[in-house]
């Protein structure tokens, strides 16, 4: 099992839900979230003073997926995501232990879905 | 203040120094200027204070429009509602004014007054009823920025408000309340500017929306409307309520006069309206989606404000609920019309609030006027034959016209020139950022999904 | 507004011919005919800006409840708020307010005026004072919503507000106001409505409160009372001042008269008492929990207003400052006393301002009335022995059983038929989503833990 | 109210007796009285509705201050607003009132009036006037509240704002309204208060800000400024609008009379100033940072009803839109000059608004005041020469020095005995949590980084 | 040493919160998501547009355990947050490779707790 | 390549971005959160009742970054973050399986930076 995150271009979340829906993945967890990276920022002109904004607004997706399923959920990351400009994001992939569905008290595999 | 000090001291030596002199011959004269004097007074504090309440519908219509967009285009919203009235003061000031009240040319159009200058002394009534009617030619100004919200080009805007404020709003007031004008002798009653103000502002709102297209995301592929939800609900719910405030100078102050006992009653009918079309539009949304909807029954309040602000003076009080009524329902079925069936992207349903019940409201002039109230004109529904009706409609139709016509070549030239929508990714990022470098809600944390 | 130009020019030749006019004898009668008409204007404008801010606490109220509350429940809590001012006016132009001042019936009911049938010509001061008395019987009915917040069902509430507007209020209204009303008739004063406004509304307030139970969470498995934030405390803030603002119409526009000069004096105890109201529960407060809360202090500030709305006319600034500092601390004791001893669950402290200071303010009149001040009537302090003060506790008595049987009547009766409270599961997820499904601040991230 | 009633059933019969009356011979009399007693009413009427207008403006400062600072401070800062606005009437009761308008003693001080005690009926016009001066006191006190934000001891707050209102504001004051006042004296004209109240809140503001120091993180490493950006923006826009819905109030309302027509013109040029300030102030901030600011435009309508505040009757409306656009650069160019260049922290600009634009507009009514407006005063572009100009410098100058003066060692004292500054962890948590122990925004998501 | 992530209802929230502290468990993370999963969201009516909305509020707590605290952990989370309804929650756990306690320094499972 | 996720004080994320920024790593997500752990809460006085705040805010910074950079970024977070005060928070390192540019389609240690 594995535990994706996924980070993108919050306009972007509804066609990166529904890359995943097609790819029949359904059940995800979103958070959001500031990122620094390659993307140049903005400026912000507030009473006379000029400030560069670094930290840039993101949407952070966290999937946990059966191993067979890792390659669909990037594919569909990545098309739902990719605009091909700086600022697309990244996806990360852990290495997931255990997965437990609390109100069956499943584990594993089972409990993903 | 000096000035005040030795007033504040004279008052007392005035008050006796009159008693003395009144007891003498020829008093009358004098008591007849004072009686004069406190009739200007009277009439002045009245429709100032009218006036400060329709200045402060500005804050109320910032608020509404604010409210029900999106957070990211907030700063924006606000600006351009209140540039818009700054924008506006100036140009009506200068221009607006005297081609509004001037002297009429053909009844189509004022030739005088420039910059105030009809107004020989301070003591001139001339100051009093150019703040009241800056401050309406305003609030037709702002009604447009809440249909072409967050994608409208900010310079655009400006320009755009300076020439409604100078030009648009003013030819077409001057026919309907310009001494001469055209629809004003054809006996056209807008009491208040159902017509005059709201609806003028509102089929050029129409005209923007249209020609700006929808919001990135509000159809889906298929067509289909989707909810782009108000991102502060309680800031609009104030918004309506300081509407609603605003609208008692808004139609009592159009009285002119507070010696006009009339006041009363059409803060009364005023009142009943809104609170009608409040209590109409929640249920017919009810009934038809299920659920009570805030920002319809927002609507509902301000469509029955809007409603009888033509017809304010002349109906009873029993009218005034039945044209509320009428109005809450038909605006929820003019915003699904416009929405769905137009697909014409109206953030805040300025369209079918103020166009659409201004002109509903104009009309209902003709059928519920009544004798007894206000200027004693008659309706189809009390007695009145179908005069007033057509009269009515002819008003509607010829200003609807001109005011989309004006919005269309108005809308056209900015395109063509600055124009007048934003980059898609500006829309994306959101107007604060792009146009103003600045967010509306700094610290927060607020989700941006499209 | 046509005919607003007409009377704009007229008025100078009004004034020539006025003057050309009183020249000729017999001017006399008809510049007396002229004092009465500018009596009456002055009047009416007088009560109609008081009515408008009166009317303009409404948004006060929404601000106040809805800030001291969650987030979650705030598109229910604004539209409970502007719904009971919708319904209410209706409710009191069709019943209430002839039950208030028809013609007395047995001291107890009046019985004529239905549907403002009394007002036989537009410049009846019926109207004026309509509008007036509607508003007052608006913020009744509203002071409710806030003691039920987060947890009553919103077709319920609809239902509560026509009842209390239509019948509830308007009698023992009748009994304290109304011409021949049996309070009235005993020389019970309550200027402008401590008891019959505010003790009212708190008092059903609390028969609400206690009928619905506790929110889920308030209380601990042990009892323990524990703290549920209000979400936006600025905006809580801004509904005080601007019902502080509201209360100058509220309390110097209950003389119904612009005549009559008393009016300054009225707006001065208000202000003196509400700032004392503040100040001491601050202090007090911040000695008991070692910090000065914002929410007590707020409360302090209204506490101080409610305080004072029933002797504003009858006491001395002085006394105003006195009253308020009592009332502030008060209300501190009092939301104390409700929360952790009787363990009924008020939200914003609906009960402790309005029935608690309510209810304190009547009594005071009959502590610190003062001759030369309002109608004379003199208080214990002041040489007047106890005859006020024993006809004061008298009418709070009886106004309050009056309201907490009408308020138990109703809620029963709807908790028996509708259901007075949501489900767990909607009140967890909150009121917003599962009553008008939509959520308030959206996109916004808010932390919902309980 | 009881008596409300009786007043209502009795107008109609007055009126009837009036005019019986009047028939008769020596009616005059009776009369004059009538109109006298009108008079005063349309006086205290008008003077009371400013008064409550300006009341209002508190509402304006706590959401603009608000706004503009972060969320974590949000409940102390709007605490402050409401405390110094409760604190400052008390002590303007006890004891400002009669420093500032009591019997002169040797042109610099009040000597009598403490507790209202020149009020002798409950018709006095003592009562008007007072709280038309309290509202304005509380403005000065609360002025400073938002250049010494984020930073500022509440309880160290509470007592500086005890000693403006009880001493420092109304002995300047004294000096240009009170009879007899040296500036009153040598004809300096501040009509409505840009150096009597705006600028000598902006001077203790600038002391104030500058003896606390910078917030943590508003210097970088290098000394050179960084945004700290205010939290809520439309916030604050609304606090704007309604310190410009006030303003209509403390300008016109310092006629203080109903019956001086010239209450239109000044609202008339209050308005133009203000719009013009806006506009400027864009623009100007547009072509220097290459975005339209909505918090300097703000500024810059603010600046525009500072500027106009003193020379509202004295100017023409062209030379008001003059003045407004003036103030409006100004205040830009003092921001920057403020925060770059003195590195003094004042977070909403209170300083460049009230004092430097308060100092400006004092000055341009020795520039622009002309004949045939206000008191007759000819300034040096309309004929009048250096007098008038020299004498609002002079005004300035003094009124400035012991504002200065004053502030600095109310500060000094404050920061020796309770301190004048929270700590640093209290600052960097917010004041909120620490001063007041609560959040403002209890739930939602807010990201506090510095 | 592992890393617990488990998804929640918010308002179970305090009853974890309690179930932790009875398993002596007294340190964790918590951030808020927006959740998709089996649970059915809610229909939204907006200005005359029905629309469902499938993100629902969830709450997010991240417990950082060492190895023999991980079956309390699960257990308490369970007993906290169990309703026997769909929405319940998941539980996710990870592989902790190091933990650093940045006040002192120590790293390793002394860092945990 | 690890995964390293630190939660700090909100008022020191200046100084960590400072020190992360001088080891040359530029790359982050931050998302804010509260934090339940040995710095003690502080008292809310609400309306008469007094309650103990336990969830401090705070903020997480994920950084993923190469194995060789692992000790760097380390060093810089508690650089930035430490005051030697309790509750200057935490770091935990994951062990990361794979990491994809979405704009580039790049996986691995290339995308990392
Ligand atoms: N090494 C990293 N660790 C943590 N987050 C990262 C890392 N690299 C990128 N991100 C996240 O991905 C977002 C997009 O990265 P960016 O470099 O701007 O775009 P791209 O990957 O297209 O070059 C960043 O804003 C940040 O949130
Ligand atoms: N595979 C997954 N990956 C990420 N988050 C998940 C996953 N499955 C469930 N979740 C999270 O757990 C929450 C509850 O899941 P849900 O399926 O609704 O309930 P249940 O587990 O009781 O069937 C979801 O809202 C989502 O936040
Ligand atoms: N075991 C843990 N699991 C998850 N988060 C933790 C854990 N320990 C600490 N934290 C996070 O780190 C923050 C700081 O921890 P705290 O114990 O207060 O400080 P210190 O580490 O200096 O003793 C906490 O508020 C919490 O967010």
């Amino acid at each position: 099992m594995k535990l994706i995150i996924a980070l993108i271009q919050p306009h972007k979340l509804p066609d990166v839900k529904e890359a995943l829906l097609e790819a029949n993945i359904g059940k995800m967890t979103i958070t959001n979230a500031l990122g620094c990276g390659q993307q140049q920022g903005y400026t912000e002109t507030y009473r006379g003073v000029i400030e560069e904004v670094h930290l840039l607004k993101k949407v952070r997706i966290e999937i946990a997926v059966n191993d067979d399923y890792v390659k669909p959920t990037l594919d569909a990351i990545i098309k739902g995501a990719r605009t091909d400009n700086i600022g697309d994001g990244k996806i990360f992939v852990l290495d997931l232990v255990d997965c437990i569905r609390i109100r069956t008290g499943e584990t594993g595999s089972d409990a993903i879905g | 203040m000096f000035n005040k000090i030795k007033k504040f001291l004279l008052m007392p030596a005035l008050i006796v120094g009159m008693l003395v002199f009144a007891s003498y011959a020829h008093a009358e004269d004098s008591l007849a200027t004072n009686i004069a004097d406190m009739t200007s007074s009277i009439n002045t504090i009245w429709v100032l204070v009218a006036a400060f309440l329709v200045f402060f519908m500005q804050a109320g219509f910032a608020l509404v429009e604010t409210g029900f967009t999106r957070a990211k285009n907030s700063v924006n919203i606000i600006m351009k509602n209140a540039m818009d009235f700054c924008f506006g003061s100036i140009a009506f000031y200068f221009i607006g004014y005297a081609l509004m009240f001037g002297a009429d040319k053909a009844g189509l159009i004022g030739t005088t007054g420039f910059m105030l200058s009809a107004a020989e002394s301070t003591s001139s009534w001339h100051y009093t009823f150019w703040l009241f009617q800056c401050v309406f030619a305003a609030t037709a100004a702002t009604i447009v920025s809440g249909a072409m919200a967050e994608r409208t080009r900010f310079s655009s805007y400006l320009v755009y408000s300076v020439l409604i404020s100078a030009f648009l709003y003013p030819i077409s007031g001057h026919w309907i309340w310009g001494t001469g004008g055209w629809l004003a002798t054809a006996g056209f009653v807008d009491f208040a500017g159902s017509t005059a103000v709201h609806s003028v502002g509102g089929w050029v709102a129409l005209m923007g929306a249209m020609m700006l297209g929808p919001r990135i995301g509000k159809y889906g592929k298929d067509g289909s409307s989707r909810v782009i939800a108000g991102h502060n609900i309680p800031m609009a719910a104030l918004g309506v309520f300081i509407l609603w405030f605003g609208w008692f100078g808004f139609n009592p102050g159009s009285t002119l006069s507070g010696m006009d006992l009339s006041i009363a009653h059409i803060a009364v009918t005023t009142n009943l309206s809104a609170a009608a079309g409040a209590i109409s539009a929640m249920c017919f949304v009810w009934l038809k989606f299920g659920k009570p909807d805030l920002s319809m029954t927002m609507n509902g309040a301000l469509a029955g404000l809007v409603g009888i602000t033509a017809g304010c003076a002349n109906v009873s009080p029993l009218s005034a609920i039945i044209i509320g009524t009428i109005a809450g329902i038909l605006v929820v079925m003019s915003v699904e019309f416009i929405d769905k069936t137009l697909k014409i992207d109206d953030p805040v349903g300025a369209v079918s609030v103020h166009a659409v019940c201004g002109s509903f409201g104009t009309i209902a002039v003709g059928l519920f006027a009544q004798e007894g109230y206000g200027s004693g004109v008659k309706g189809l529904f009390f007695g009145g034959g179908l005069t007033q009706l057509i009269t009515q409609i002819k008003g509607v139709v010829a200003v609807g016209a001109w005011a989309m016509v004006g919005g269309i070549i108005i809308f056209t030239i900015l395109k063509k020139t600055i124009g007048l929508r934003v980059s898609a990714e500006e829309e994306i990022k959101g107007l604060d950022i792009e146009e103003h470098g600045m967010e509306a809600y700094a610290g927060f944390q607020v989700f941006m999904t499209e």
